[in-house]
């Protein structure tokens, strides 16, 4: 059984999201991650509503909501609650809520909990307007999109001001990681959601989840956007600890704002006229900011392109081809000594000579000896980089 | 048991701490911060060994309770006046979880104007929420009305939240003789906390639902139901608290001199001790006066407040509070129990908002008064000129002339005719 | 059904509602012939209703499903395509309009 | 709503009311309309319908639309296919129309079948005039819009006029 399949339905089918929901998908990720042994508090919102229409509970962990701006501040009653028991450690809490309830009516009980350090998870589903209302906006509605409250019209591109930078603010309040995350990178969101409740003290986690509904994008494009608002630079995905930036998830390639402005209803006005251009050219000048501020596009000179490394071997005799079975494959981890391999769409690469694979682990997250095609779907590179390196076999079942 | 002189707000926190509270969570707000401020020295010093949360407003105050709580753990929170109303969401929705909470509210006025001084408007506005309110006369009873909240709120019959009222100022920082039990004794009465369902990774449950109409009436019928059997719960709790520490415990209500009573005055907290006073001098003037002490105002026990006052001709209700557009909600809790076979003369009083005093005057003005008046308001001040109300219209505080018809008001007189 | 002392639910008791009756015009057909068992499909499925255990075993639950294409969209090897829900429409086009007759009731 | 403005645009008193609460995208809905003479005041939901439309076929697969239709009621439904196919038994007069497919071919997109409906309904029932129906359409959506729904409720009326059943 692929690993984590235990956590997946902790977050349970039958739930009423609309279809090609990110902020279920994003809920169910986070709880595969957090795992059984946790307390979940939720604000009222959209994942509240359609997750816990009495008697149907998608939750299979504990969780309890009470209203639309406490949902950190019962956390921190649970937290206290656990702390006197002595179980914090086994159990950890997670708090959860829409952008509307984290960033705006929530916020003072959110920094409440900051400023008094509680050993909690916040993770916030940033689907950028109150959802569960009709699409309103909220304080981490973007620039320029329009909402129930923000209409467009002749006077109005939507939104007029920038969407509230809540990661920073988390770490003005001294909280020990923060992080963004998007559900189009399922095992990124996964290692830090991991981290965080590996750690003790505040930690926030804003994860970006669209919304087909509000955002009127068609159903089977969330993952596709949340891919491409990162890959635009709209949406940065970094790592902070104890204040310090330790992670940013490279983009490779930019891509132009329109083709992720394009697909969404709530964007369409931008297009529309003359005047829409300068705004698309404002949200670009927003997005080339985040690149330039978090080193999104590394400088050509130090980005080693693996093909150029590897030319020499490549006259090797030709390696005979063989079957791994997925045991096999696992013992070609690269460690004291030992080639790397990895399988990708079925065929199993040598990745020993690459530097970029140096004892057998990648960017410090992706390991040798192992089936990396869901992995690399989600990677800042495509397979391009593969190609050249040498064929050692097919991965069995 | 020892007795010794405590200000009011000690003798709360000491109540609080031997209940032993797993978790307390304080914000201030005048008068009732230095029972947390008492709780918090007692955390300090290792005396209670509670984990203390400095909340960042009373919303989350009360939230971090309803946490706590619903962890499965006993919890204590404090506030006043505006800070209670800040709540007023959060109390709504402890009761319709059903999860034991118990605080305590020093009575003060609700702003605006501001006024930090005692009155009961805080209190008695969410007397719709579900949370049982408990009333003290005095800081014994402030105290041991604690260890009665504990118990009756954590009753399976109950899981309500539970509220002890003192007035601001008047009890909370007079000081006074109070016996504070040993910790035996109140284990005996009160025992440890066991929820009926809590938090737990072990046993997974999902708190707060959203119930759609299908489901949601008899979720809240079950509320009122809860409510009904607290009075119950309050009547064997007050008896065994009797039995443990053998000091009286008027749980419920308390009729002073009420037998032959041909005008009882029926009124919470510290005004009662003068209406007491009062009946004491009238009855030596041969006046056949009584008093009744409501200690439980919500649940509101009917057949008992109907019971201690059928045998009156004349029923005058005192309270500290106005539902502005109607009367005094006491008045209008006590009128609807005494609508029935016997009905006395019902009249209501508007006494002692924002810290003006209840005095021997104050009553006998009320007793004094003939009209069958719901809203009386006693003490107004005849030098204060109140603008866009004329002298005349200033004192017309007429009473309902029940039946007979009433003539239209001619226009100029109307409030803002000046 | 049981209205329990504030209304406190038991977990995932959401399966009882099938929400495959949501599909209006297409579901997923998995193919079964690139498959790698990558998995991507059920992580990013928002349903949670794609089970599989090895190459070329992963479906999706059709009493689950809402047909929101999204399997489908990330399949690095494309292995998943969005299929007509069983019982479409059939083809053929609808030739009973009268033309004049519209004409004088609209206020075109 | 359409249908209660066309049949107020013909004197008739009209109430229009869906149930409010979770609407999530794509989960089964229902709404209610009542026509009177005299002004309407009982709001609830209506139990015992007269008429029941359909405009989503798929719900038939999970719930029982015809639940408390009236004794000579009349069902409306949207779907390419007659009722037999569709494999529903009922004892009521059911008329079906391919609004949907009207509604591809005039607006372009089948989910926008609503307005074709009530055209069928116009023609079955009689409560309400297609010209009526046609009137508070194009008002209700200026310019081609309007036209193209109007159109589609024509075709609609047809359809079910031509059927008779």
């Amino acid at each position: 059984m692929p690993k984590g399949t235990e956590t997946a339905h902790l977050f349970a089918s039958g739930h009423t999201a609309c279809s090609g929901c990110g902020q279920s998908l994003g809920a169910r990720l986070v709880m595969r991650a957090a795992g059984r042994n946790i307390i979940a508090t939720d604000a009222t919102g959209c994942l509240e509503v359609f997750s816990s229409l009495y008697p149907f509970s998608a939750w299979e962990v504990p969780w309890v909501h009470s209203l639309f701006e406490n949902s950190a501040a019962v956390a921190s009653g649970i937290e206290a609650a656990l702390k006197y028991l002595g179980k914090l450690d086994q159990v950890r809490v997670i708090a959860q809520g829409g952008d509307g309830s984290t960033a705006d009516i929530g916020f003072g009980a959110l920094s409440g909990l900051w400023e008094r350090g509680q050993d909690v998870l916040y993770v916030c589903y940033d689907n950028e307007a109150y959802m569960n209302t009709g699409v309103q906006r909220s304080g981490l509605t973007p620039y320029g999109a329009t909402t129930s409250t923000t209409p467009s019209g002749k006077l109005s591109f939507g939104k007029a001001q920038q969407k509230k930078d809540l990661p920073m603010i988390a770490v003005a309040h001294g909280v020990r990681y923060v992080a963004t995350a998007s559900v189009a990178y399922p095992f990124d969101l996964d290692r830090k959601v991991k981290k965080a409740l590996g750690i003790i003290g505040p930690k926030y986690i804003q994860a970006y989840v669209p919304c087909p509904l509000g955002w009127r994008h068609d159903s089977a494009l969330t993952i596709q956007l949340a891919k491409l608002v990162v890959e635009t630079g709209i949406y940065p995905l970094f790592e902070y600890e104890d204040g310090k930036l330790v992670g940013v998830r490279k983009i490779g390639k930019k891509k132009p704002v329109e083709e992720y402005l394009r697909p969404q209803g709530r964007f369409r006005h931008l297009f529309e006229t003359e005047a829409g251009k300068t705004e698309i050219a404002r949200i670009q000048a927003l997005a080339d900011a985040n690149i330039e501020r978090f080193g999104l596009i590394e400088k050509p000179k130090d980005l080693q392109k693996p093909q150029d490394i590897i030319e020499k071997p490549a006259e090797k005799a030709a390696p005979t081809l063989r079957g791994f079975t997925p045991k096999e494959l696992s013992t070609f981890d690269g460690r004291q000594g030992r080639p790397a391999y990895i399988a990708y769409k079925g065929k199993v690469y040598d990745i020993s000579a690459s530097p970029l694979w140096r004892g057998g682990i990648h960017q410090d997250q992706h390991l040798a000896g192992r089936d990396l095609t869901a992995e690399l779907a989600e990677a800042p590179h495509g397979e391009e980089n593969l190609a050249g390196l040498p064929v050692m076999g097919e991965l069995l079942p | 048991m020892v007795r010794k002189m405590l200000e009011g707000s000690q003798a709360v926190a000491q109540a609080v701490a031997l209940c032993r509270p797993a978790v307390i969570c304080a914000y201030p707000i005048t008068p009732q911060t230095h029972i947390v401020a008492e709780l918090a020295d007692m955390v300090a010093s290792g005396e209670l060994k509670s984990v203390y949360v400095n909340a960042d407003s009373e919303h989350s105050a009360a939230s971090v309770c309803l946490g706590a709580s619903a962890t499965g753990v006993r919890t204590f929170t404090s506030t006043s006046s505006q800070g209670l109303l800040l709540m007023g969401e959060v109390l709504f929705n402890i009761a319709g979880m059903r999860l034991p909470v118990v605080l305590s509210c020093v009575n003060r006025a609700v702003s605006a104007p501001l006024n930090i001084w005692n009155d009961q408007q805080d209190s008695l506005s969410l007397r719709d929420s579900g949370t049982i309110q408990l009333y003290a006369e005095n800081n014994q009873e402030a105290a041991d009305l604690i260890y009665l909240a504990y118990r009756v709120a954590e009753d399976h019959r109950v899981l309500l939240p539970a509220m002890v009222c003192l007035d601001g100022y008047i009890l909370s920082h007079a000081w006074e003789a109070v016996e504070i039990p040993t910790p035996k004794e109140v284990d005996a009465f009160l025992p440890p906390y066991s929820p009926l369902y809590k938090l737990d990774p072990e046993e997974p449950r999902t708190f707060g639902m959203y119930a759609n109409p299908e489901v949601y009436t008899e979720a809240r019928y079950m509320l009122q139901r809860a409510m009904e059997e607290a009075v119950t719960a309050i009547q064997e709790a007050s008896h065994n608290f009797e039995l443990i520490f053998s000091r009286p415990m008027p749980g419920i209500l308390e009729e002073y001199r009420t037998e032959d009573a041909t005008t009882v005055i029926l009124g919470m907290g510290s005004l009662v001790s003068v209406a007491k006073d009062v009946a004491d001098e009238l009855r030596g003037q041969g006046e056949k006066v009584g008093v009744v002490k409501l200690v439980s105002y919500r649940p509101f026990p009917k057949e008992m407040v109907y019971e201690a006052l059928k045998g009156a001709s004349d029923v005058l209700v005192l309270e500290k509070g106005i539902s502005l557009g109607s009367a005094g909600p006491l008045l209008l809790d006590v009128r609807s129990v005494l609508h029935g076979p016997h009905q006395p003369r019902v009249r209501g009083f508007v006494c002692g908002l924002g810290g003006r005093d209840v005095t021997r005057q104050t009553i006998k003005a009320a007793l004094a008064e003939k009209e069958l008046v719901d809203a009386r308001f006693l003490d107004l001040k005849a030098d204060l000129e109140l603008e866009g109300m004329g002298q005349a219209n200033r004192d017309r505080q007429p009473a309902l002339a029940r039946g007979a018809r009433r003539k239209r008001a001619p226009r100029k007189e109307g409030i803002n005719s000046a | 059904m049981k209205v329990t002392t504030g209304a406190v639910g038991l977990p995932g008791t959401s399966r009882q509602n099938k929400t495959g009756s949501w599909r209006i015009n297409q579901r997923p057909h998995f193919l079964h012939i690139r498959c790698t068992a990558c998995d991507l499909c059920a992580l990013c499925c928002p349903e949670g209703c794609i089970y599989g255990n090895g190459r070329n075993t992963y479906y999706s639950d059709y009493e689950y499903c809402k047909g929101c294409g999204n399997c489908a969209a990330v399949c690095p090897v494309d292995d998943i395509e969005m299929e007509p829900e069983k019982g479409g429409l059939p083809e053929g086009v609808f030739v009973f309009y009268d033309e004049e007759e519209f004409r004088h009731m609209s206020t075109a | 709503m359409l249908l209660a403005s066309a049949a107020f645009e013909e004197g008739k008193e009209a109430l229009a009311f869906p149930t409010f609460g979770a609407e999530r995208m794509g989960a089964p809905m229902n709404a209610f309309v009542r026509l009177a003479r005299e002004p309407i005041r009982d709001r609830s939901q209506v139990k015992e319908p007269d008429y029941v439309l359909v405009l989503d076929p798929t719900l038939l697969r999970g719930f029982d639309v015809f639940a408390g239709l009236k004794e000579g009621g009349v069902g409306v439904i949207n779907s390419p296919v007659s009722l037999e196919e569709l494999g529903v038994k009922t004892k009521a007069r059911v008329i079906t129309v391919p609004a949907g497919k009207i509604a591809e071919e005039v607006l372009g997109r089948a989910d926008r079948a609503n307005t074709a409906l009530l055209g069928a309904f116009a023609a079955a029932t009689g409560e309400v005039s297609l010209q009526a129906l046609i009137r508070v359409v194009e008002a209700h959506w200026p310019g081609a819009v309007g036209q193209k729904n109007a159109r589609a409720m024509g075709m609609a009326y047809n359809f079910a006029k031509g059927t008779g059943k």
